[in-house]
């Protein structure tokens, strides 16, 4: 502990998958402290911002963005052998992110959809999370994520601590700081209190709804949130709309989103002829 | 119970129906004429007047769709003709079109924003070499004013001053802020269809606890005063004797009031009726409504939970400690170690309805609850405790043993430094450190307390003293997480944060003239090892003593040498067991209650002493208790999420107790149903 | 990924060579690049995009105008107001939303946020390295620390002005169909508002800075296209203009351009109807709106005497996008000046069924977006251009013009040039991929399919 | 204690030795006299084997002083002691249960003396008596049971550290 100033630099790499690099640009964002935590961890490998390249190994890698192509599926085990801790950051890499939302669809429909010539187009038939792939050390959740939340996981590896990145819903935040409850008060719907905290209750200071850019909190009871929505006259699709945002791929949400109907613009699976049982199970 | 006197004006007197009745309060008669009558023109001069003594006034005024709590500059900020309707989970407001500034039920923000404000700085902790200092951020509350507090929030804070100033601990936070701020109440002329303050005795009409009440009436307002700064700024302002008529119709209106809301919430035994309902089916039902998202803490004017947060620079060298609201209902708020004590909603929801309901009455003598009716509006999904509490209708149950905290000057954001005198390596991830230039307090310290350990960048742990030198304290810790790791790589001539000695301690006078039965597993030895010291020193004061003391391998076995000394006296019996043998070890396998469930001794004149985790300590009370031990001869320790030491931050809390402060010894007669219930 | 090699020297020798980037670094998004020359002649240029494809086109069908707004957000990290506001101006303009003017100034505010925070990224961050001879801005920092540094200031200024508007830098969350959320108050930009003077100044040195720094010899001046309004520099407002004459409305990109395949490389490019490439940005935005810029980013601009270069030249969009940044942080400063909050936040409107559609100029250059609306306001089909998928003929057509000139340096030398020319364009690569996706399935088998049930 | 040797033990004092040890207390005094009309007195020295894993159970044995380990092999980690039997408990009651067979070794790690019962002759007197069985079986389920509550306290691993990466969060 006492000689905390004469450890190596750690060796940081942050690379990305399906993403609009909002995340890493976080990093750039923390425009206080960016030379600063240049000279106390080594940024090996940052193609956004370096043309410096490093195969690694990596003392702490962030990864950006969904899996969703088979490259990305293999690069992400290959990555995972040369860090010793590996960040999800954000909700794409997280949960899936706003690509996730395809998973519902059809593949080949959705591609047939978007693309004039799918057959050029590879993706994988879902966009998944890091974590479905390889063992994730720590999430870093968002849309994008918070880069007070970024600097503490920076600073507790150089620390050698647990980040201390709260479990706790938004509403902890929005009343925190005194915003009135735009739920009870005005009626518009709000994801506040079965999403992570981390974002400072933003949407809500702007007299929005959260739409749980941050993800599902740890025993997120978003089936209640669900029913009380559905209980102010909001028709099905509406409810399912809400949850289906940029992290409707994780669990609690995705049970709400399937039971209200599924997300909009859906293009479902086509079963095939030779198929034996449905995707629902029956069989 | 010990309120400041220098609060300006006496305690709220305690809401009706509770256990401990408060005497009526003094209220100072303000100039002994009154009450008054304030002109609705002349209002802004009361404003005025506030401001003036260099007061920033936080009244009611409209915003975002509310009528809340804000800085009020004029009187035309004042939501004038604004009224509201709230119903579970609902808010809206309506325009009445008339004058009437308060024609209003409260708003989602109470007085305790001020008071106890989300974010409080604690301190800023530096690390220079192996210096480490620990600066108390300073205490400076703006002067403010209050403007248009309801006697239900007039009860919350008197609660408040009971919860931080009360205890054998104050706030000096709280104190400071409270002590800054004066109180101009209103008596409620109307209540939304959530308020419920008749049932819990707190109002509709203002009793105390206030410098100047209104009443509002079309025309202007009835006035009085309830403390000499009251009573000062009566005298400045244009005010003329409230006439027969118009007191008449203040007291009608307060009264109708107090008709509309009737009884919703019988309080007569509830404090027994709920907590004969820990294990009712009843929390589970609720937990599937409930989102656990703690809004309804959050409105509560009396919720006072916190936790401590810190920042620190890259290095970890300077960080900063921040006290934020916490509660009951968020995840991380009751873990330890191994996990959180109430992982489960359902266990979160009663901890806190319970808590409010019964446990509070424990604690502080009155319930937790002042009828205000915000968590019932503010809760997303609408639940209503007044239902709630009805549909539990329990029977009557026991009530745990009172306790009596023991008290120890002490401030969470005060750490007093300490170097490291020397570091030994216990077993491979235990280490005792000797801590010299310690606070004296330290060495007048008695045997099972703690204290709560910290260096910059990591949250304070507590550490249970593992023994008290002439002029040192050892504390023995396990690498359990980050920060204990942490602490027990520092080394000789490091230094580090303390604060205590905090918590109850083994109760060893009575144990003399007994017999003495120490049961221990792991590191639980540790805070068990000072007793041990104690009795030896005076030996002959004791009968027979034995130390029953499990570990996990005989590696994992702490103070190896010193077990083998303390056996080899002769008069103490020293037996050890592990719970999985290793090729060399030829002593007992096995839990530890196996070395006694077939020893002959039996337990009628013994004094039981044990320690461990939870679920070892439960087996062995059972076997204690079928060797004769009654429970209020057996004492436990009690293993909770501690982050402030004092009984004031609340993660601690079980049942009506605070592990911190009334524990972490407990006599197990004192646990009731506590001990060993999942979900506490 | 985690790629070691970035350049491979295939064919090194005489006058014929082949380059290969396989990760074009200090770019948003994923890219590589394939130049080919035989006796000294380009036989082929192509920059090829390997980010995955997003499909966003297809995420918004169903969504309301509201709910798009938030979607297309996620295209860019780096430029999300340019997609909201692109959004948002076409679904007002297909429901006859008028914003007031209060709300109007407060959009134009958000996009010179946006413009000092992209511009500052990509001139000091991005770009500058290669003039000054580093691999990045950090290396950059240990020799020029006080200009890297005064690129964060300008940063950080932007950022903020995004985060009092619209909550946080990436993806805000105030922009609305009639208006914002909320709208601040006039104290919510004091702060700002004071810094505002010195970025301004800072903002002017970087003029004179990056003017002072020698591009690479380079001759090739290409068809520009902008927005051109009456009396500002253009944002989201004014009717796409072009070098060639062109004058559209700004919802009516589809009547002179087009996406098609360019045969051999499958890529979707944008062309005009008879094919021809054309570049948009800075260079496009300066050289046709020079007499709309902010007074004081005329006088700076002019102050360079670099107007010809400019054109000719893409590696001098450095000093364009210097000026601009100039004049957004200059405007930024008159808005608040002037400001006073509006009455209300927003307009209420009606939804109507159909084209919603509508260009503006993000810091890349013309965005434009094109939405198919049902009578309930849902998205029933959508068209997304960015700049970057618009630029990329020009790109290639600037990189064949431009290969002769490091046919003779070293290899590496070589390729540093070619990436430098790419950056040149601040090619956004991310918002690309929604739907441009080059990877040639070569392995011959089948795309994947969805998964047998069962 | 001092005790005599083996061969000194007369029945009386066999039964003597019964009824004082702990599970020799809670079986009838008829029980204790039909039982010590068979029971032997034998001496172990540490590493004599009682009773072998999967091997046919030959005899009950009551611990009168010193201690058995009950041992299992593990493959690749060799030989555990799952728990040691203490004086006044028993040892062997498969030789009661069928099939009979040990559940793992018991091994004596002192020496160790054991009053035994063969398990032939245990099993003919039971099927003859149900009256001594009723008074048998339950002592012998109470050992059981108690040994089985202390296995569950050992599989918690109540002493072990924690993880520093635990599953229950998300982060770190």
């Amino acid at each position: 502990m006492a000689t905390v100033a004469a450890r190596p630099r750690l060796r940081v790499g942050i690379v990305k998958m399906a993403s609009c690099d909002g995340c890493q640009l976080t990093l750039l964002d923390l425009e206080d402290e960016l030379l600063a935590i240049a000279e106390r961890f080594e940024l090996v490998e940052f193609p956004e911002a370096s043309s410096a390249r490093s195969a690694g190994p990596y003392d702490v890698l962030l990864v950006e963005g969904a899996v969703s192509t088979p490259d990305q599926a293999a690069d992400i085990l290959e990555l995972r052998r040369k860090a010793k801790l590996l960040v999800s950051v954000g909700a794409c890499a997280s949960y899936g992110g706003i690509q996730a939302l395809r998973n519902w669809s059809d593949h080949d429909a959705i591609r047939a959809a978007v693309y004039a010539h799918p057959e050029y187009v590879e993706s994988l038939n879902a966009a998944t999370p890091v974590s479905e792939h390889v063992k994730v050390d720590a999430e870093l959740h968002g849309c994008p994520i918070s880069p007070d939340q970024l600097r503490e996981v920076l600073v507790s590896v150089a620390v050698g601590r647990r980040p201390q990145i709260r479990e706790e819903a938004v509403c902890l935040e929005c009343k925190r700081r005194g915003t009135v409850c735009v739920m009870v008060a005005e009626g518009i719907p709000c994801l506040g209190p079965v999403t992570q905290s981390g974002c400072g209750a933003l949407c809500p200071s702007f007299r929005r709804g959260c739409f749980g850019c941050f993800g599902p909190r740890e025993q997120a009871n978003a089936t209640s949130l669900a029913r009380t929505l559905a209980a102010d006259g909001r028709e099905d699709p509406d409810v399912a709309r809400l949850f289906a945002g940029f992290t409707g791929w994780s669990g609690p949400f995705r049970a709400v989103v399937a039971a209200y109907g599924g997300p909009p613009g859906v293009i479902p699976y086509a079963v095939p002829e030779s198929a034996e049982g449905g995707r629902d199970g029956r069989g | 119970m010990v309120i400041d006197e220098r609060l300006p004006y006496a305690p709220y007197p305690a809401p009706a129906g509770t256990a401990v009745a408060a005497p009526p309060a003094p209220i100072a008669s303000g100039g002994g004429v009154g009450p008054w009558f304030l002109a609705r023109a002349n209002l802004g001069v009361l404003i005025d007047l506030l401001r003036e003594d260099g007061r920033t006034v936080i009244g009611p005024a409209v915003v975002d769709g509310a009528v809340t709590l804000a800085e009020v500059r004029s009187v035309d900020e004042l939501p004038a003709g604004v009224g509201d309707e709230q119903v579970p989970g609902r808010y809206r407001l309506v325009q009445r079109g008339d004058r009437r500034v308060f024609d209003f039920a409260v708003g989602p923000t109470s007085p305790k924003r001020w008071t106890f404000p989300p974010v409080v700085p604690l301190n800023v902790g530096r690390r220079d070499g192996r210096a480490v200092s620990f600066e108390p951020s300073p205490i400076d509350p703006p002067r403010l004013a209050f403007l248009g507090v309801r006697a239900c929030e007039l009860a919350a804070l008197g609660i408040q001053d009971r919860v931080f100033l009360g205890g054998p601990y104050t706030d000096e936070d709280y104190h400071a802020r409270r002590r800054n701020a004066l109180v101009v109440a209103v008596n409620c002329t109307t209540a939304a269809s959530t308020c419920f303050c008749t049932s819990m005795g707190t109002g509709p009409e203002a009793r105390g606890g206030y410098d100047l009440v209104l009443t509002e009436l079309d025309e202007g307002f009835v006035i009085r005063a309830g403390s000499p700064d009251g009573a000062d700024l009566v005298a400045r302002m244009p005010v003329r004797g409230a006439d027969a008529g118009q007191m008449l119709r203040a007291a009608e209106s307060v009264g109708k009031v107090a008709a509309m809301m009737g009884d919703p919430v019988p309080t007569a035994g509830l404090h027994d009726r709920l907590l004969a309902q820990f294990d009712s089916q009843h929390w589970s039902r609720i937990a599937e409504r409930c989102l656990s998202c703690a809004n309804c803490t959050m409105v509560c004017p009396t919720c006072f939970c916190s936790s401590v947060t810190q920042r620190s620079d890259l290095d970890g060298d300077v960080s900063t400690s921040e006290r934020v609201w916490d509660f009951c209902f968020t995840a991380g708020f009751a873990k330890v170690a191994g996990g959180s004590f109430r992982s489960r909603p359902r266990d979160r929801y009663r901890q806190w309805l319970t808590h409010k309901f019964a446990t509070w009455v424990d604690q502080f003598g009155t319930f937790g609850c002042v009828g205000c009716g915000r968590c019932i509006a503010w809760c997303p999904v609408g639940i209503d405790i007044r239902a709630e509490l009805l549909s539990i209708a329990p029977p009557l149950g026991a009530r745990p043993e009172p306790v009596r905290p023991k008290p120890v000057a002490a401030t969470p954001g005060f750490y007093a430094t300490a170097r490291i005198v020397s570091v030994r390596p216990e077993t491979a991830d235990v280490t005792t450190l000797t801590i010299g230039d310690v606070d004296p307090a330290f060495l007048a310290g008695e045997f099972g307390q703690f204290a709560m350990v910290a260096v910059p960048a990591f949250p304070p742990v507590p550490i249970s003293i593992s023994r008290f030198g002439r002029d040192t304290i050892d504390l023995t810790i396990r690498a359990a997480g980050p920060a204990t790791a942490a602490i027990i790589g520092l080394g000789p001539r490091d230094e580090i944060g303390v604060r205590g000695p905090l918590g109850t301690s083994w109760p060893i006078e009575r144990a003399m003239g007994h017999d003495v039965v120490i049961v221990t597993g792991g590191i639980g030895l540790a805070p068990l090892r000072p007793l041990l010291d104690g009795i030896i020193a005076r030996r002959d004061r004791f009968e027979t003593v034995r130390l029953f003391y499990g570990a996990r391998t005989p590696a994992d076995q702490l103070y190896r040498e010193e077990l083998r000394a303390w056996a080899a006296r002769g008069d103490v019996e020293v037996e050890l067991i592990v719970d999985r043998g290793t090729p060399d070890w030829t002593g007992p396998v096995g839990v530890v209650t196996h070395l006694f469930d077939q020893a002959t001794w039996d337990g009628e004149h013994a004094l039981a002493f044990v320690c461990g985790p939870e679920r070892m300590m439960e087996a062995t009370v059972e076997t204690l208790e079928s060797r004769g031990l009654p429970p209020d001869r057996i004492f436990v320790t009690l293993e909770r999420h501690m982050e402030c030491g004092i009984g004031l931050c609340g993660h601690c809390q079980t049942g009506g107790l605070f592990v911190c402060r009334d524990g972490p010894v407990f006599a197990l007669s004192q646990l009731g149903g506590i001990f060993g219930r999942e979900g506490m | 990924m985690g790629a070691a090699d970035t350049t491979v020297p295939t064919a090194a020798s005489g006058r014929d060579r082949e380059f290969k980037v396989d990760y074009i670094t200090r770019v948003e998004g994923e890219g590589s690049l394939v130049l080919q020359l035989r006796e000294g002649e380009v036989t082929e240029a192509r920059l090829r995009i390997f980010e995955a494809p997003r499909y966003f086109e297809r995420l918004v069908v169903g969504r309301t105008g509201d709910e798009v707004i938030d979607i297309v957000a996620r295209i860019c990290g780096i430029c999300p107001i340019a997609y909201q506001m692109t959004a948002v101006h076409a679904f007002e303009d297909l429901y006859g939303v008028e914003v007031s003017p209060a709300v109007r100034q407060l959009r134009r505010l958000l996009y010179c946020a946006e413009y000092i925070q992209s511009h500052a990224l990509h001139v000091f961050m991005l770009h500058a390295p290669d003039f000054l001879g580093y691999p990045s801005v950090v290396a950059m920092a240990g020799d020029y620390r006080p200009v890297v540094e005064q690129g964060l200031a300008i940063k950080k200024l932007g950022n903020r002005l995004i985060s009092v508007l619209g909550g946080r830098p990436v993806h805000p969350v105030s922009v609305r169909v009639g208006g914002f959320s909320r709208v601040p108050w006039r104290r919510d930009l004091d702060g700002v508002r004071a810094e505002l003077d010195e970025v301004v100044e800072l903002a002017r040195a970087t003029v004179g800075l990056v003017a002072s720094w020698s591009p690479p010899d380079h001759e090739h001046a290409q068809p520009l296209v902008a927005l051109r309004h009456p009396a500002e520099y253009p944002y989201s407002d004014g009717r796409i203009v072009s070098t060639d004459g062109l004058d559209l409305a700004p919802g009516d990109w589809r009547e002179a351009f087009e996406e098609h395949q360019v045969e051999g490389s499958n890529a979707l490019h944008a062309r005009t109807h008879d094919g021809r490439a054309y570049l948009l940005g800075p260079t496009a935005r300066i050289i046709l709106d020079a007499d709309r810029l902010h007074p004081m980013a005329a006088e700076a601009y002019a102050a360079t005497g670099l107007a010809g270069e400019i054109r000719s030249n893409v590696h001098r969009s450095i000093v364009a996008r210097a000026v601009e940044l100039l004049g957004a942080c200059a405007e930024a400063r008159d808005i608040i000046d002037d400001y006073r909050a509006p009455a209300a936040p927003r307009v209420p409107f009606t939804p109507r069924a159909g084209v919603a559609a509508w260009s503006t100029e993000a810091p890349r250059g013309l965005l434009h977006h094109r939405y198919e609306v049902d009578e309930d306001g849902q998205v029933t089909a959508a068209q997304i251009v960015p700049p970057t998928s618009q630029n990329q003929g020009a790109i290639e057509a600037d990189l064949a013009a431009f290969a002769p000139r490091v046919l003779d340096l070293p290899h590496g030398e070589a390729t540093q040039r070619l990436e430098m020319l790419i950056r040149a364009y601040d090619p956004c690569i991310s918002c690309a991929t929604h739907f441009l996706d080059l990877r040639i399935i070569d392995r011959g088998r089948e795309p994947e399919r969805a998964p047998a049930a069962g | 204690m001092t005790l005599p040797a083996p061969s000194e033990f007369a029945g009386a004092d066999l039964a003597l030795a019964l009824s004082g040890s702990w599970f020799g207390a809670g079986l009838t005094p008829e029980a204790v006299t039909r039982l010590a009309a068979i029971a032997e007195v034998r001496d172990l020295v540490p590493g004599d084997v009682v009773v072998a894993e999967g091997q046919v159970a030959e005899t009950l044995g009551i611990v009168l002083s010193g201690r058995i380990a009950l041992r299992m092999l593990v493959p690749e980690r060799g030989t555990v002691t799952i728990l040691t039997v203490e004086p006044g408990d028993v040892v062997g009651w498969s030789a009661v249960v069928a099939p009979y067979r040990g559940t793992d070794d018991a091994v004596a790690i002192e020496p160790v003396r054991l009053l035994t019962f063969s398990g032939e002759r245990l099993r003919l007197l039971l099927r003859a008596d149900p009256l001594l069985a009723a008074s048998l079986y339950p002592r012998l389920l109470q050992s059981v049971g108690r040994r089985l509550a202390a296995t569950r306290m050992q599989l918690l691993d109540l002493f072990a550290r924690e993880e520093w990466v635990r599953s229950e969060t998300k982060q770190w």
